[in-house]
């Protein structure tokens, strides 16, 4: 364990863990946007900007990624610096992306107005890339970040309905600022311009996942027969009957 | 042949250079095969000269010899020819010049007048490049064999020293290496500046079963050239650093990263990398030590910003050239995880006379803290444009006044810029400054890479911070916020500011957004990506209240925003501006002064840049005709 | 000594305070949907309590990509809300329907024995949950309970 | 610039087929990736659309990686190239010694906008952030024959030589 200050706070904390970490764990908020525990850090979005003191020297990092190493490390979470380090960020995120309820809240918060320039479409991409590395992390990379500088964006190859996609969602769900959307009705599931037929249940009828994601979850195929709801009954009976043979 | 002791490699170079020595009395011409000199016909030359000596029943080689070299640096003067003995030295040589050459020089040793470099201001000829101030001033170290060897004979390399330093190194413990590169002071010569044996050090001592060394050659900065012409014209000093390098640090695999507009380096390299291996120099059990190296050269996709450490091993890894958050060294975890030392060429290509001259000797070149030579490309609006290797520490002054003979056509020096993107645009008050890593970056530039870009009165500042914010724009990769959407934003305040449409304030939001964007983008690039706008408005900020309160470009560059008007006490009608103007706007009688017809004029600059007398001026649109 | 959640189904009542119990502590709300334990009523009065068996072999913790399922020092499998990125693979994998997803959360969620201390033990009248130390004997009945459930999947499965 | 999705009018008809010597080639490697596409935009001018996905097999990766590396590298392009490729060097020496008229008389005279290409797919106009042959400012190059000192009035004289070239 390593003793650091954390806004003049004494925290102890396991080496290599992240300031961001430290900082929860210590009751000190810190605005993020692509950072997702589940997925791996990239320090993109720029926004968990703290400053920090080290040997002597104060540097502006991304507390994300910035591994606690030595004893004696000094966290700022809330100098000038910082603050309008944040403010650039959001302003400069909420300018294309006036419309995300999540830049909105923080824009309320860091006193940031946002001015959509002239001639720019808003948008609800903030291009965090939580959805790509949630594709990844996934094991099915349908999703990567094409193009570059301001056109970079996210999109399954060629703009079509990507054939790695699974349909899980995941993407969907890590999204922030509520970019992606997915449709399920009649028996079906679209996401990314590609629609899925769901698999129907056995027992209960009722259409509850793709084909592909449980392929992908490398579920048994009998056990692919049953919703997990009736897995449950399925199982209960099964206990019903092994009792009734005890 | 491979050579499989340091001994056979000692006997072999000796071998070379005593043929070398032995040789002078061969009638020689070394023609320039840079790509600028390539571009103006230099391969017809040399044909044309091995035709004469056919012609005249000289035999090839053993009388007459007609050599292909690298790069000699003085590019615009393409094609450059040097003949043997006198060394003496012909511009702008073309195919039907070569008969009188060969009849005369070669065969009589006479000179051919018209051929001679003329200084521009004294206009006295120079007959050997010595005489010319522009390679007089120089210290040419790192280019030393550049425009001397064809870059694609190893033994040409070999018999002027190629390689010396390897066997040295062999006889040394690895970390006597280290030590010595740390002691040289040895910078980084890519831009950053960082202390390269210090990073030899740390990937050295850094846990790990497979280290790398790597060379970047993805010279990105738009107005630099010599990494170019240093693969291109020796790279065999690439290699010999980065076997040492290997050696020394512990690496048995690297990777030259090229760019991809370089096709020429990317043929010298692949040839040396062969004709290394051939020799033993490289791959199994070099020299016979039991040291093992392989080299693989790595094309690059057209991406500056895989110029960035990062961003470059993610390219070699086979990935988008996006760079990481670096908090744990690219030394301890670089290429594939694994500790990396990457070097820029140049860099690369001086350890070897470091090795073989020792680290004093090193920095008894440049300043104390900047020991050393750099290479810089001065280009722009200077009388002798090309590639200059100066000691550090010499003056801005020296580089632009003595080295590249002032400003074209006589006109007023505005501004300097060094580094490239990254760097910044100094004044003249600035000329005086030495130019070192620590200097250029307390003035707001930066070294850079070594670009140097002369601009004269008729450059707008506005417009240059427009310029490079377009470059980085188009380069950024877009990774982070800051550099994706903060120069997204600074081009449109620069485009607003250049096109008339300026508003109170542009200037200081120019500023504000500049700040914030060095002080939180993810790597190198976006970080320095504002020094462009930063510099124009902490050196220039007059132009930029021009451009934001009066929509008015004194430079006569941004379109509309200004008229052009012809001095009649100036003018001596000499039709110049006439001929070049397009739309017609000009009229006047030979020897008389001329006048600019607003009516017409589309301000496009044209009568600007013809006038070689400088009588026409940019005048704010509200002036009378 | 680790202890083992062990259910008698022969002695449940069908009360359902499990599930009281269970919603109440996890979400805030008396809603037996949302519980981690849930009872089967059958015809004839037989009722069957269910909650995550915190198999050897998970296939729930095969499936999560994310390491935001994983076992902790009590042997339990245990969801780390902060990692889960919403793909729904464990609840495709379990054979068993004992993980669930909240789209309201947009996480998934399944029974982590209260931390060493299950509600829904505290809260049962019949012993028909019980948490005791994993002994021999109890390991025993638990794992007889396991191999009676297996051999019933077989069965099924033909 | 090419993240957009294109035709396959270029594709040769059996692609797998005629890519076969390229993936012999090349180690089922990723790091092999940038130099395979730079292999088949060598060959084909640009990267037909099913060569992603072989590409994305044969080294064993996701095709939305080929497509991510495919978008981000300018030397790459997902849409046909023409048979001759006019870069206009943009480089800082290029710019101040009036690159952006060379580029606009070449635009007027091949009646393309930067990034297009002629009807006949003879010639694709490009610009480039710097060649390196400063010293020649301004610079363009036609398939890596470099001519320095360009002007616009020089514009029609190059287009003529290099359209009685064969391609190269």
């Amino acid at each position: 364990m390593i003793e650091i200050t954390i806004d003049e706070k004494k925290v102890s904390v396991e080496t290599g863990t992240t300031v961001l970490e430290a900082a929860r764990s210590a009751g000190i908020e810190i605005p993020t946007l692509c950072a997702h525990e589940g997925l791996v850090r990239e320090g993109s979005c720029r926004l968990c900007s703290v400053e920090v003191t080290e040997r002597g020297k104060t540097k502006l990092v991304m507390s994300c990624m910035y591994p606690v190493t030595r004893e004696g490390l000094e966290v700022r979470t809330d100098t000038d610096r910082v603050r309008s380090a944040r403010r650039f960020v959001l302003q400069m995120l909420a300018d294309r992306n006036p419309k995300a309820p999540v830049l909105q809240a923080l824009c309320s918060r860091y006193g940031v107005v946002p001015n959509v320039p002239e001639n720019v479409e808003p948008e609800l991409c903030i291009r965090c890339g939580r959805c790509v590395r949630a594709c990844e992390t996934n094991g099915t990379s349908a999703l990567s970040f094409a193009g570059r500088g301001w056109e970079r964006e996210v999109t399954p190859p060629f703009h079509e309905a990507p054939g790695d996609c699974v349909g899980c969602l995941s993407c969907a769900e890590v999204c922030p600022t509520g970019r992606i959307t997915w449709e399920e009705k009649d028996g079906k599931r679209s996401i990314w311009g590609r629609t899925f037929d769901l698999v129907v249940c056995d027992r209960c009828r009722e259409a509850y996942a793709t084909a592909e994601q449980l392929r992908h979850a490398g579920t048994d195929p009998e056990t692919a027969r049953l919703c997990p709801r009736c897995r449950k009954t399925a199982q209960q009976e099964r206990i019903r009957l092994g009792n009734r043979g005890v | 042949m491979k050579l499989t002791s340091q001994k056979a490699f000692e006997e072999w170079q000796a071998l070379l250079s005593e043929r070398e020595k032995g040789a002078s009395g061969v009638r020689r011409v070394r023609i320039c095969a840079g790509t600028g000199c390539l571009a103006n016909g230099s391969a017809q030359v040399k044909a044309a000269f091995e035709a004469e000596a056919i012609r005249h029943g000289l035999s090839i080689p053993l009388e007459f010899a007609a050599e292909s070299t690298g790069c000699h640096g003085f590019c615009e003067r393409g094609p450059l020819v040097v003949l043997q003995p006198g060394e003496i030295f012909y511009e702008k040589v073309k195919p039907e010049d070569v008969r009188e050459i060969f009849e005369k020089t070669v065969l009589r040793g006479e000179i051919v007048p018209r051929l001679q470099y003329r200084d521009p201001n004294t206009k006295q000829p120079a007959r050997t490049s010595a005489e010319i101030p522009f390679y007089a001033r120089q210290h040419r170290l790192v280019l030393n064999r550049c425009g001397e060897v064809d870059p694609f004979e190893i033994e040409a390399a070999v018999s002027r020293g190629a390689y010396r330093g390897l066997a040295r190194a062999f006889s040394l413990e690895p970390e006597r290496i280290v030590s010595m590169i740390k002691d040289s002071g040895l910078r980084g010569r890519g831009g950053g500046g960082f202390p390269t044996g210090v990073k030899w050090e740390s990937a050295r001592k850094a846990p790990g079963r497979h280290r790398f060394v790597l060379a970047n050659g993805d010279e990105g900065d738009p107005g630099a050239f010599m990494d170019r012409s240093l693969m291109e014209g020796d790279p065999h000093s690439v290699l010999e650093g980065m076997i040492i390098g290997a050696y020394a640090v512990g690496a048995r695999k690297g990777f030259i990263y090229v760019r991809a507009e370089y096709p020429l380096a990317v043929k010298a390299l692949q040839q040396a990398i062969r004709q290394a291996k051939e020799r033993g120099l490289l791959g199994r059990d070099i020299l016979g030590t039991g040291f093992d190296f392989d080299l693989e050269i790595c094309r690059g996709g057209g991406a500056f910003v895989c110029g960035e450490s990062t961003a470059l091993m993610a390219s070699i890894e086979g990935r988008a050239g996006e760079p990481r958050v670096k908090y744990i060294r690219s030394t301890e975890r670089g290429l594939w995880n694994c500790p990396t030392v990457l070097n820029n060429v140049e860099t690369w290509a001086n350890v070897p006379h470091i090795v073989l001259n020792g680290p004093e000797w090193f920095r008894s070149m440049g300043t104390e803290k900047s020991p050393g030579t750099k290479i810089f490309s001065l280009v722009g609006k200077v009388k002798n444009s090309g590639l200059v290797e100066i000691p550090m520490g010499t003056t801005l002054r020296t580089m632009i006044e003595d080295i590249g003979g002032g400003v074209l056509k006589n006109r007023a020096f505005k501004a300097v810029q060094t580094g490239g993107p990254s760097g910044g645009c100094l004044p003249a008050d600035a000329l005086d400054l030495p130019v070192d890593f620590d200097a250029l970056t307390a003035s707001g530039s930066m070294m850079g890479s070594g670009g140097m870009i002369v601009m004269d009165e008729r450059t707008c500042m506005v417009d240059v911070a427009r310029y490079f914010v377009d470059f980085l724009a188009e380069e950024s990769c877009g990774k982070c916020t800051p550099c994706r959407e903060g120069l997204k934003a600074l081009q449109r305040l620069l485009h607003k500011l250049c096109s008339g449409r300026g508003e109170a304030g542009d200037g200081k939001r120019l500023g504000e957004i500049g700040s914030a964007l060095a002080d939180t983008a993810l790597c190198g690039l976006g970080q320095t990506a504002p020094n462009p706008v930063l510099s124009v408005l902490r050196y220039f900020p007059g132009e930029i209240a021009e451009h934001e309160a009066e929509h008015f470009c004194r430079a006569g560059v941004c379109k509309g925003m200004y008229w052009p008007r012809i001095d009649p006490a100036k003018c001596v009608g000499c039709g110049a501006c006439k001929k070049a103007c397009a739309a017609g706007a000009i009229r006047g009688e030979p020897r008389a002064a001329h006048v600019i017809e607003r009516a017409h004029c589309v301000t496009c600059g044209a009568c600007l840049e013809a006038c070689p007398f400088s009588a026409i001026t940019a005048v704010r649109r509200e002036e009378p005709e | 000594m680790e202890k083992v959640l062990l259910i008698s189904p022969e002695r449940c009542i069908g009360c359902g305070s499990c599930e009281m119990a269970c919603s109440i502590e996890k979400e805030g709300e008396f809603r037996p949907a949302v519980s981690r334990i849930s009872v089967h009523r059958f015809e004839g009065g037989q009722n069957v309590p269910m909650a995550c068996l915190q198999c050897e072999d998970a296939a729930c913790m095969a499936a999560c990509k994310t390491g935001a399922l994983s076992r902790n020092e009590d042997g339990v499998v245990a969801v780390d809300k902060a990692r889960c990125i919403g793909c729904r693979m464990c609840v495709m994998a379990c054979p068993f329907g004992n993980i669930s997803y909240s789209r309201v959360t947009k996480t998934a969620f399944k029974c982590d024995q209260c931390g060493g201390d299950p509600e829904c033990v505290k809260w049962c009248p019949t012993k028909a949950i019980e948490f005791l130390p994993a002994d021999t004997v109890n390991l025993q009945r638990k794992r007889a309970f396991s191999a009676t459930m297996a051999k019933a999947l077989e069965e099924v499965k033909g | 610039m090419n993240s957009q999705a294109v035709s396959t009018a270029e594709a040769p008809e059996n692609l797998a087929f005629d890519l076969q010597d390229l993936f012999k080639a090349t180690p089922r490697h990723p790091r092999f990736l940038l130099p395979l596409l730079q292999d088949i935009q060598f060959r084909y001018r640009y990267l037909p659309r099913a060569s992603l996905k072989l590409v994305a097999e044969h080294l064993g990766i996701p095709e939305s990686r080929v497509y991510a590396v495919a978008t981000f590298y300018k030397a790459l392009s997902l849409t046909p190239r023409g048979e001759k490729t006019v870069k206009v060097c943009l480089g800082t020496a290029c710019h101040l010694r009036g690159a952006a008229s060379v580029l606009d008389a070449l635009s007027r005279n091949l009646g393309i906008p930067p990034g297009g290409t002629t009807h006949d797919m003879r010639f694709t106009l490009e610009t480039v952030n710097c060649l390196g042959a400063c010293a020649l400012a301004p610079v363009v190059t036609v398939n890596d024959r470099v001519y320095g000192q360009m002007t616009p009035g020089r514009v029609a004289e190059l287009i003529e030589k290099e359209s009685r070239h064969e391609a190269d």
